[in-house]
């Protein structure tokens, strides 16, 4: 009876439909569109605002910075992007000069005069960074700079007067820029890549106000038409600065880029996209099912489909089916995902007692010897996550190979046994609630974490789940120090391994980044001293030593970096890039060759 | 209406999702913290802020999406819409349906058509939307099935994308209201043939026809179209979110649904405001339509 | 009276096979709660995704956690929020109903009513979300976001039938001898209402039921434990994988308890029509 | 010898199916003669109504069944008519009045559009003139302004004026037989003279031939010549109103005769009471269904059943009548 | 049994000047209505419906509220009385409905239905109550065997024995029977009213018959009471009453009552339209628009309500009319 009834009304809009085709695009039109899709929606389209990978990938693209990395080198190198050259670092590191090109405009847009972009000014570049020190910004940036860049932090304090002028963020002329600094931050121009620190005219913020958030205004190869809950719609800037496409300069390399079809960029200004889509797809399953219907052009692949498309793991490869069609790359995200103790509460952290301070490490480290990394990877990463241990990812040069893998490794018996020895039961065990925001995936990484606890000999319903409405809620009850056992995961926000250590920092306790609210003197101590290194033999000796420290305290069962597989239709010539929150850039994609070479 | 919004605007607003954090950059001062929930708005007390919102209700200053700082008016603007196009044609083929097929079993009530009606209604009612939408998705949009139509979006640009797009969703609604509609259709129409005059009808020779679609029908538009009125907002923004968060579609349901995850103040208090009035504006053509239907309301 | 019940009922093959299901579930989730059945819903005693064997009759799921074993306990789940929300909006609904019908017109009718225009008019799951928020992390919330929007239903069902039981000649007698109110509500008026607060229970039990399903899935729902509407936002992110084991378990599960309440809804509603009892 | 205008011969009505169904009407038989009102009369539960609703077939298809030699108006059999072909009859030839005029109107369309939808009907699909029937029709029920009556809906009577302009709808095609279902029982004293003179007098103008069902015997021989008592789904007596009253035949009939309580200047004695109750429909005694109450029963009473002559105008089912 | 024997005693209950409103609109259902009724005697109130018949019954049982006047209860004014001397009075007053169905709670067993009025008014203890059930059914004339049963399960007239079974467990002195035979059959009705003027007989106890059929009253009552629009028209002894009707609507009753062949109009303005428009109308007499013998005062002044006399011998009898042909001041054309 169903049956005929499903039959039945399936047949009525069949007939009188004559049933619907895929609407027509691209393929038939001229302009070269690009249709992406994103595991999740950005929020405000304001630089100052751009705090998720989302809506730092579209600002990017939007906007101009100083300073971009090199599209294919990998490591990462910075390259000038709006600034003339490289900066001019003083010797004691403390000021930095920066020369901008000249002759770029902002977009035409009626916040201007007479309706047309006008240059960029260095002024412009002080205005942007200035915002995020005003409080009606709302910005999301401003901790990359306080309490670094001089006179900055006053200035807010004395009313946030865009007239005044801060002593440490000034335009020497038109095109010169000086940073002056409170202390040696070397990572100060991969912050000038983010699109926190991306360029904003103060006209079209004082005309649209929050709005801006909605309605951009930037200088970036790209222009947004329309935006809603599932995608953005951008075109061509046909005014961008003309800025031919060196292969060379940006780290092309035969034995990969060559397959991508990246060799034709030689030489060619960018944009070459007349237009770019991008979906918002936060369904792994219905993001993969455009993809393969071929509504989109690019995906990060879901975990679940890890299994039907990869004909082998280690090292990740498609399927002889897929990769006729289509481009794959896997790469590890220089972030990861961790579960934090929070050090602040006395079930499990530290205790004033030191008897049952020892008993409360000694639980976490049972704890962290019961977490089985192999079977969560295998669960929600297909096993081709990267398991580490401690806070330095594989992504990070810090990280150490060769190192001891001990505290990643599952030992029931040792857990069982340290908890035994320091008089854990099953009635002295406390009650730990873990936290998560809703979802499915949280849900499940949830009951795996309890099954892992109760192989232990952790009681089931000692373990209890702690969920909240919305990401905010978790994110304020654990900064206000109510979860102890917190899943967290990081994404860096530019790639030096300063991003990652700076989580256990004891002054970024919560509502700091440091939700573990781990405050060890020695880390402390360690963290300061290498405040004002480079990348070094010996910076990295002190952060081998940090999270030796960390491991040792148990403050944290860590980690794992996902493996992002990407896949593109090989009608586009581009590379994918995605793993720290810093830029992704749209300009350098383009159709393949043969495509492109058609009338 | 007053009281929708305080009894929304206490639970939600007051006691609901904080945003804060969600706004705060990383390693944030205790300043910054405050900044930012004086941004929102958080620190004022709870009748300036439940003011606010009243005033911003009577003059349609909804303010700023929290998450994209868009205008909320332009929001609503934008998504309702979408959302009128998704639901209106399974709104209206479920109602027609379950009207059809709820005159139908009345007519023949006690007889095996009626049996069949009302058995495919309870098994109709006893599928969960989730169920259906996740069926109908497997069936129809996927290689596991014929594969025929879109699993998620909405790039409607003419009469056939629409089609395409709107189809499974619609089949959806229908497949989850019928059930529910032909039942209480169904109960109407056969009180209705129940009642007196319709015999006298019968005993002044009147044919079937006359009998259902002139008396029956007249008779029980007043239940009919309070179902009809009231369901409207619920099915706007109710239903329109099961389907929209699951078909990833932008209308007002996906709109409402971001904004339940992530606690977009001005956005829930304009969803919630804008129902109430819906609320209202359907009680008011409610009680206008009674009046032109039933003389016994009219001329009393 | 109640004989009489259950002699129709019986004869009615339909409402029986409704029993039935109902009776078979209820089982189930008795003998979750008494331990017997379910209790390994939490473990994890597979590999991911594992297909229909000997151990695991309905596969695993993502996690490795046996399917059938969440699908047993997920019926007690089932059970616990229907028979609560059921149970609790019933009453409330019967308190003010009764109250807002004997008190017809008076300044309690007027509220009451007023109170269920306002339930009425909020969209429920914005109302389920702000009672989530307002009541943060309880495992109650969305128990008590269905109690308050459901009584509406029964309140009004119950205030029709108080009014029109109110005017009938055994009232009057009642206050004739001067039975104080309260007494005649509960001896003379609730009792003749006990019919349709049977059916509107069991149509309340369907839809806390398919609410529950709605909620969890939408991530409002039950806190630790499992439900079908969990089972069944798993399978939402694996169907199109190609996984189906949660989908069927829990749809089927569902589809099948919700039959049956509905089966035996209309066969009570029948067998308890208060006319065909006069008859 | 005149055709009678409504002749029903052998009409039963049984209610439920198989084993379990319940005769509820048995073999009623009787003519009514065109300008000629008939009374049925019986008290509540004795199948005057089912026997009205089968004349009419109107009674459901499912769960009730109907049988008879022939119903025939004027002369013309309409039991084995199709539904479509007894729709035409319905409302043109024969027509009925019901008991409650609250209900059995349409309240959602006015007097003029019920009674000219029936005229149009059948006579005569013209808007004017179905207008002018209808005005006329109420009018000739004893509405001074039928305009006025016209335009109202039903709520907007009162029940009289509702019962009259049912009595208009009925007599708006001239119908050759009037099936009036207690007509005036729900209506005050005054109101109920009223239709039972109007009804009486269109009666008499038009010719028209009435079967007037009622349990109270004062009204139907205010209002009827001829009258047959029902008891438990059996016609028990025909005879003529005068003679009812002054020598009913039929225990039950004089029983029933002597429970009405009289006006008179001097307060009458006791009243007398048939004894016992009516038996149940699902449990009739076999033979005479009476013999259990009447005080002149004989053992042959329970055991076969006494007939009355079919057609005759007059008679009884007794084997010792008074 | 003679009347004017005890015309000197005082009434067991007597209405003064009682006047009782609807709900809503403020229009009197009851208007300034002098009654009284006698231990041990009959009173029928005879009216066309919305007569104000039951407006008076309710009254008394205060089941509705009075708007002015008095109800007195042997004396006690039953609308001034505090709750407790008001259960009192309750147990004395007790009523018969007109749907014996309705009036009895279909959830509720007869055993239980005719146990509550004793429980609530503390008669007696579980033994002696059950005694009095049984006593009381049988005297109704229906087998204590009911008592399990429910009322569905009972035909209509068993169904008003119950109901009067339950007016009769607490021994009551008055019982009003508000139109309690109008649904039943004629030979029910015969039956039940046998079985009430027997109760009278054997119980004594005074009977307020509210009736719109008056050969029911004329069977049953002592003293009949007419009401036309809430006004009391006219009261007098029943044999005096249906000798010589004296308000012209009484008349006209009689006329309608009368199953006189053909049916007869009595004279007066009967027109159903008429009737109708004539709501409006603010005549001075309630019955003036309909009035055959109206005349211009009618419209204009309120009748008095006054005694005629008779020279006959029952003049000692009391016999009050509410019209101007009667009265002597205004009507003195008769």
């Amino acid at each position: 009876m169903l049956k005929i009834k499903i039959l039945l009304i399936l047949l009525v809009p069949l007939m009188a439909g004559g049933c619907g085709q895929p609407p027509a695009t691209g393929d038939v039109s001229p302009a070269k569109i690009y249709r992406h899709a994103m595991d999740g929606a950005p929020g405000s389209l304001d630089p100052a605002q751009a705090a998720s990978i989302y809506a730092n990938f579209v600002v990017v693209n939007i906007y101009d910075t100083l300073y971009r990395y090199k599209y294919l080198a990998r490591p990462y190198q910075l390259q000038p992007n709006l600034a003339a050259a490289m900066p001019e670092i003083s010797e004691d590191g403390l000021e930095v000069t920066i020369r901008l090109r000249q002759g770029v405009h902002f977009i035409n847009d009626p916040a201007f005069e007479d309706g047309t972009g006008r240059e960029i000014k260095a002024h412009d570049f002080v205005y942007s960074i200035k915002r995020h020190f005003d409080p009606v910004t709302r910005a999301q940036g401003a901790w990359l700079w306080q309490q670094r860049i001089e006179g900055l932090d006053r200035w807010k304090a004395e009313g946030s007067d865009y007239d005044l002028e801060v002593s440490g963020l000034r335009a020497l002329d038109d095109y010169t820029v000086q940073i002056r600094l409170t202390r040696p931050f070397p990572q100060l121009i991969h912050t000038l890549t983010q699109g926190f620190a991306a360029i904003v005219p103060r006209e079209a913020v004082e005309k649209y106000g929050q709005m801006l958030a909605s309605h951009p205004v930037g200088s970036g190869p790209f222009m947004l038409t329309s935006r809603d809950s599932v995608r953005v719609v951008m075109v061509r800037n046909p005014h961008y600065r003309k800025e031919p496409f060196d292969l060379a300069d940006e780290g092309f390399d035969h034995a990969i880029h060559e397959a991508w079809g990246l060799q034709k960029l030689q030489g060619k200004s960018p944009p070459f996209l007349d237009q770019l889509e991008i979906e918002f797809i936060n369904e792994g399953a219905a993001r993969w099912n455009a993809f393969s219907a071929g509504e989109v052009d690019f995906i990060k692949v879901p975990v679940s489909q890890f299994d039907s498309i990869l004909s082998r793991r280690e090292p990740p490869q498609l399927k002889p089916e897929l990769a006729e069609r289509f481009h794959f790359e896997a790469s590890s995200e220089s972030g990861f995902i961790y579960t934090n103790f929070n050090m602040a509460d006395e079930r499990i952290g530290y205790h004033p007692d030191p008897g049952q301070d020892r008993r409360n490490q000694a639980l976490r480290c049972a704890m962290v010897k019961a977490f089985d990394w192999t079977r969560s990877n295998e669960t929600f990463f297909y096993k081709i996550g990267r398991v580490f241990p401690g806070v330095l990812t594989p992504a990070v040069p810090e990280y150490d190979a060769a190192g001891d893998t001990s505290y990643i490794q599952r030992d029931l018996e040792g857990a069982r046994q340290l908890l035994a020895e320091n008089g854990w039961n099953e009635e002295t065990l406390p009650v730990l609630e873990y936290g998560f925001p809703n979802g499915v995936t949280e849900r499940q990484s949830f009951e795996q974490f309890r099954n892992f606890m109760t192989d232990a000999g952790y009681p089931a319903d000692k373990i209890r789940p702690l969920i909240f409405a919305t990401y905010g809620d978790y994110q304020r009850a654990y900064s206000a120090g109510k979860v102890p056992l917190i899943n967290s995961s990081w994404t860096m926000d530019y790639p030096d391994a300063e991003n990652l250590v700076q989580l256990y920092y004891g002054p970024n306790a919560s509502p700091g980044t440091n939700s573990a609210n781990y405050n060890n003197p020695e880390y402390n101590r360690l963290y300061e001293a290498s405040i004002a290194m480079h990348e070094s033999p010996e910076r990295t000796a002190i952060y081998r030593q940090m999270n030796q420290l960390l491991m040792e305290d148990c403050a944290s069962i860590t980690g794992i970096s996902r493996t992002l597989l990407f896949m593109w239709n090989k009608d586009f010539a581009m590379k994918p890039d995605r793993s720290f929150l810093g830029g992704y850039f749209m300009r350098f994609v383009d159709l393949a060759e043969s495509l492109n070479d058609a009338p | 209406m007053l009281g929708v919004t305080f009894i929304s605007f206490l639970l939600m607003v007051y006691f609901g999702p904080d945003k804060t954090y969600e706004l705060l950059g990383k390693n944030p001062t205790e300043e910054q913290i405050r900044e930012v929930r004086h941004e929102l708005g958080y620190d004022r007390p709870f009748l300036v802020r439940y003011g606010d919102y009243l005033r911003e209700l009577v003059t349609f200053d909804l303010g700023l999406s929290d998450s994209n700082g868009e205008p909320v008016a332009a929001i609503l603007a934008r998504t309702l819409p979408v959302s009128l196009a998704l639901v209106l044609p399974g709104f209206v083929i479920g109602n027609l349906l379950g009207l059809a097929l709820g005159l139908l079993a009345a007519w023949y009530r006690g007889k095996w058509l009626d049996k069949l009606v009302m058995s495919a209604s309870v098994v109709g009612m006893s599928i969960s939307f989730i169920v259906i939408i996740i069926g109908l998705q497997i069936l129809l949009c996927t290689p596991y099935g014929l594969n025929l139509f879109p699993v998620r979006g909405w790039q409607v640009d003419g009469p056939g994308s629409y089609l395409y797009y709107v189809t499974v969703p619609t089949l959806a609604l229908v497949l989850v209201t019928l059930g529910y509609n032909t039942r209480f259709y169904r109960a109407v129409m056969a009180e209705e043939i129940e009642r007196d005059h319709i015999r006298t009808l019968r005993a002044y020779g009147a044919s079937p026809a006359e009998q259902l679609f002139k008396h029956v029908l007249k008779n029980s538009l007043v239940p009919v179209l309070t179902r009809i009125m009231f369901s409207i907002p619920f099915v706007v923004i109710s239903g329109s979110l099961l389907l929209e968060s699951y078909f990833g579609i932008p209308g007002i349901g996906l709109v409402t649904f971001n904004a339940i995850t992530s606690g977009d103040q001005p956005i829930l208090k304009a969803v919630v405001g804008l129902t109430g009035i819906l609320f209202v504006v359907a009680l008011m053509i409610n009680d206008m339509l009674y009046s032109l239907v039933d003389p016994r309301i009219a001329r009393p | 009276m109640m004989r009489e019940t259950w002699q129709r009922l019986k004869s009615d093959p339909y409402g029986l096979s409704g029993l039935i299901v109902v009776s078979v579930f209820f089982l189930i989730a008795s003998c979750v709660w008494s331990g017997l059945l379910g209790q390994g819903w939490y473990e994890v005693s597979g590999t991911r995704w594992e297909g229909i064997s000997a151990e695991h009759w309905f596969g695993t799921n993502l996690i490795g956690q046996d399917i059938l074993q969440r699908t047993l306990f997920g019926t007690a789940t089932a059970f616990e929020v229907g028979l609560t929300v059921t149970i609790c909006s019933t009453l409330l609904g019967t308190v003010m109903g009764a109250l807002s019908g004997w008190y017809n017109h008076s300044w309690l009718d007027e509220i009451i009513l007023w109170l269920k225009g306002v339930l009425d008019a909020i969209p429920f799951y914005l109302f389920a979300a702000a009672v989530a928020f307002a009541l943060q992390g309880s495992p109650w919330a969305m128990h008590v976001a269905m109690i308050v929007t459901f009584w509406t239903t029964t309140a009004r069902i119950i205030r029709g039938e108080v009014i029109r039981i109110k005017q009938r000649g055994f009232i009057e007698a009642a206050r004739a001898i001067g039975l104080p109110g309260l007494k005649t509500v509960f001896r003379h008026v609730l009792p003749n209402t006990f019919h349709l607060l049977l059916v509107q229970a069991s149509i309340v039990f369907v839809a806390a039921i398919n609410t529950e399903v709605i909620l969890s899935f939408l991530g409002l729902g039950i806190q630790d434990g499992v439900s079908w509407g969990l089972m069944l936002a798993e399978s939402s992110q694996e169907v199109l994988a190609g996984h189906f084991g949660n989908f069927l378990a829990a749809g089927t599960a569902l589809f099948l308890l919700l039959m049956g309440f509905n089966l035996l809804a209309d066969a009570l509603q029948d067998a308890l029509d208060s006319r065909r009892i006069v008859r | 010898m005149t055709v009678p205008a409504l002749r029903v011969s052998g009409l039963s009505v049984w209610i439920g199916s198989g084993a379990d169904s319940i005769q509820v009407v048995d073999g009623v038989s009787f003519d009514i003669d065109p300008g000629e009102a008939t009374g049925l009369v019986g008290e509540s539960g004795c199948g005057k109504t089912m026997t009205a609703m089968a004349i009419l077939g109107l009674l459901p298809s499912t769960g009730v069944r109907v049988s008879c030699d022939h119903i025939e108006i004027n002369g013309r059999d309409v039991s084995r008519l199709n539904t479509a072909q007894r729709r035409k009859v319905l409302g043109r030839d024969i027509a009925m009045i019901f008991q409650q005029p609250a209900t059995a109107l349409d309240p959602v369309f006015t007097m003029g559009q019920q009674i000219s939808a029936v005229y149009r009907r059948h006579a005569d699909g013209n808007q004017r003139r179905a207008h002018e029937a209808m005005l006329a029709s109420l009018e000739s029920v004893g509405f001074e302004r039928p305009e006025e009556i016209a335009q109202a809906y039903p709520h907007e009577l009162s029940g009289g004026m509702r019962q009259l302009s049912m009595i208009a709808m009925a007599m708006v095609c001239k119908p050759a037989v009037i099936i009036a279902d207690e007509p005036t029982t729900a209506l005050d004293s005054s109101t109920r003279a009223l239709i039972l003179h109007q009804l009486q007098q269109l009666q008499a103008l038009h010719g028209t031939a009435m079967l007037f069902i009622s349990h109270d015997l004062g009204v139907v021989r205010q209002s009827c010549r001829n009258v047959m008592v029902m008891y438990c789904g059996r016609l028990i007596e025909k005879t003529d109103c005068q003679n009812l009253f002054s020598h009913a035949r039929h225990p039950y009939s004089a029983g029933l005769l002597s429970c009405i309580p009289q006006l008179g200047a001097t307060r009458p004695g006791r009243i007398s009471s048939i004894p016992g109750q009516v038996p149940a429909l699902a449990d009739l005694p076999s033979g005479c269904h009476f013999a259990a109450r009447c005080n002149r029963s004989e053992p042959r009473c329970s055991e076969s059943t006494p007939v009355l002559d079919a057609q005759d105008k007059k008679g009884v089912a007794c084997f010792r009548p008074l | 049994m003679s009347n004017s024997s005890l015309q000197t005693k005082p009434p067991m209950l007597e209405l003064q000047d009682l006047s009782v409103s609807f709900d809503r609109q403020r229009q009197l259902a009851v208007d300034r209505v002098n009654l009284s009724i006698q231990e041990g005697l009959t009173l029928g109130l005879v009216g066309s419906s919305g007569a104000g018949k039951s407006s008076i019954a309710r009254a008394i049982m205060r089941l509705h509220d009075a708007d002015s006047g008095k109800i007195l209860f042997r004396g006690e004014d039953i609308l001034r009385m505090d709750p407790r001397e008001m259960k009192a009075v309750r147990q004395r007053i007790q009523l018969v409905f007109q749907d014996p169905l309705a009036s009895l709670s279909p959830r509720r067993s007869v055993g239980q239905t005719l146990l509550e009025p004793l429980q609530h008014f503390a008669l007696g203890d579980t033994l002696s109550r059950q005694e009095k059930i049984r006593h009381t059914l049988h005297t109704v004339g229906l087998d204590h065997d009911v008592l399990r049963r429910y009322p569905h399960q009972f035909s209509a007239g068993q169904q008003q024995r119950i109901a009067i079974a339950r007016a009769l467990v607490t021994d009551p002195d008055l019982l009003i029977a508000d139109e309690a035979v109008a649904s039943l059959d004629v030979s029910i009705q015969a039956q039940i009213l046998e079985l009430i003027l027997d109760l009278q007989k054997d119980l004594g106890i005074a009977l307020l018959f509210i009736s719109h059929d008056l050969a029911v009253i004329r069977q049953i009552a002592d003293e009949v009471a007419i009401m036309y629009r809430g006004q009391l028209l006219e009261q007098s002894s029943a044999d005096a009453f249906f000798s010589g009707p004296a308000h012209p609507y009484s008349r006209a009753l009689l006329t309608f009552a009368s199953s006189a062949e053909p049916p007869r109009l009595p004279d007066g303005n009967w027109n159903l339209e008429q009737a109708r428009s004539a709501m409006e109308v603010n005549a001075s007499c309630v019955f003036a628009h309909k009035c055959a013998e109206k005349m211009p005062v009618c419209e204009q002044l309120e009748p008095r309500s006054h005694r005629i006399q008779y020279r006959d011998e029952r003049a000692m009898e009391p016999h009050c009319v509410k019209c101007h042909l009667y009265d002597e001041a205004t009507g003195n054309e008769n």
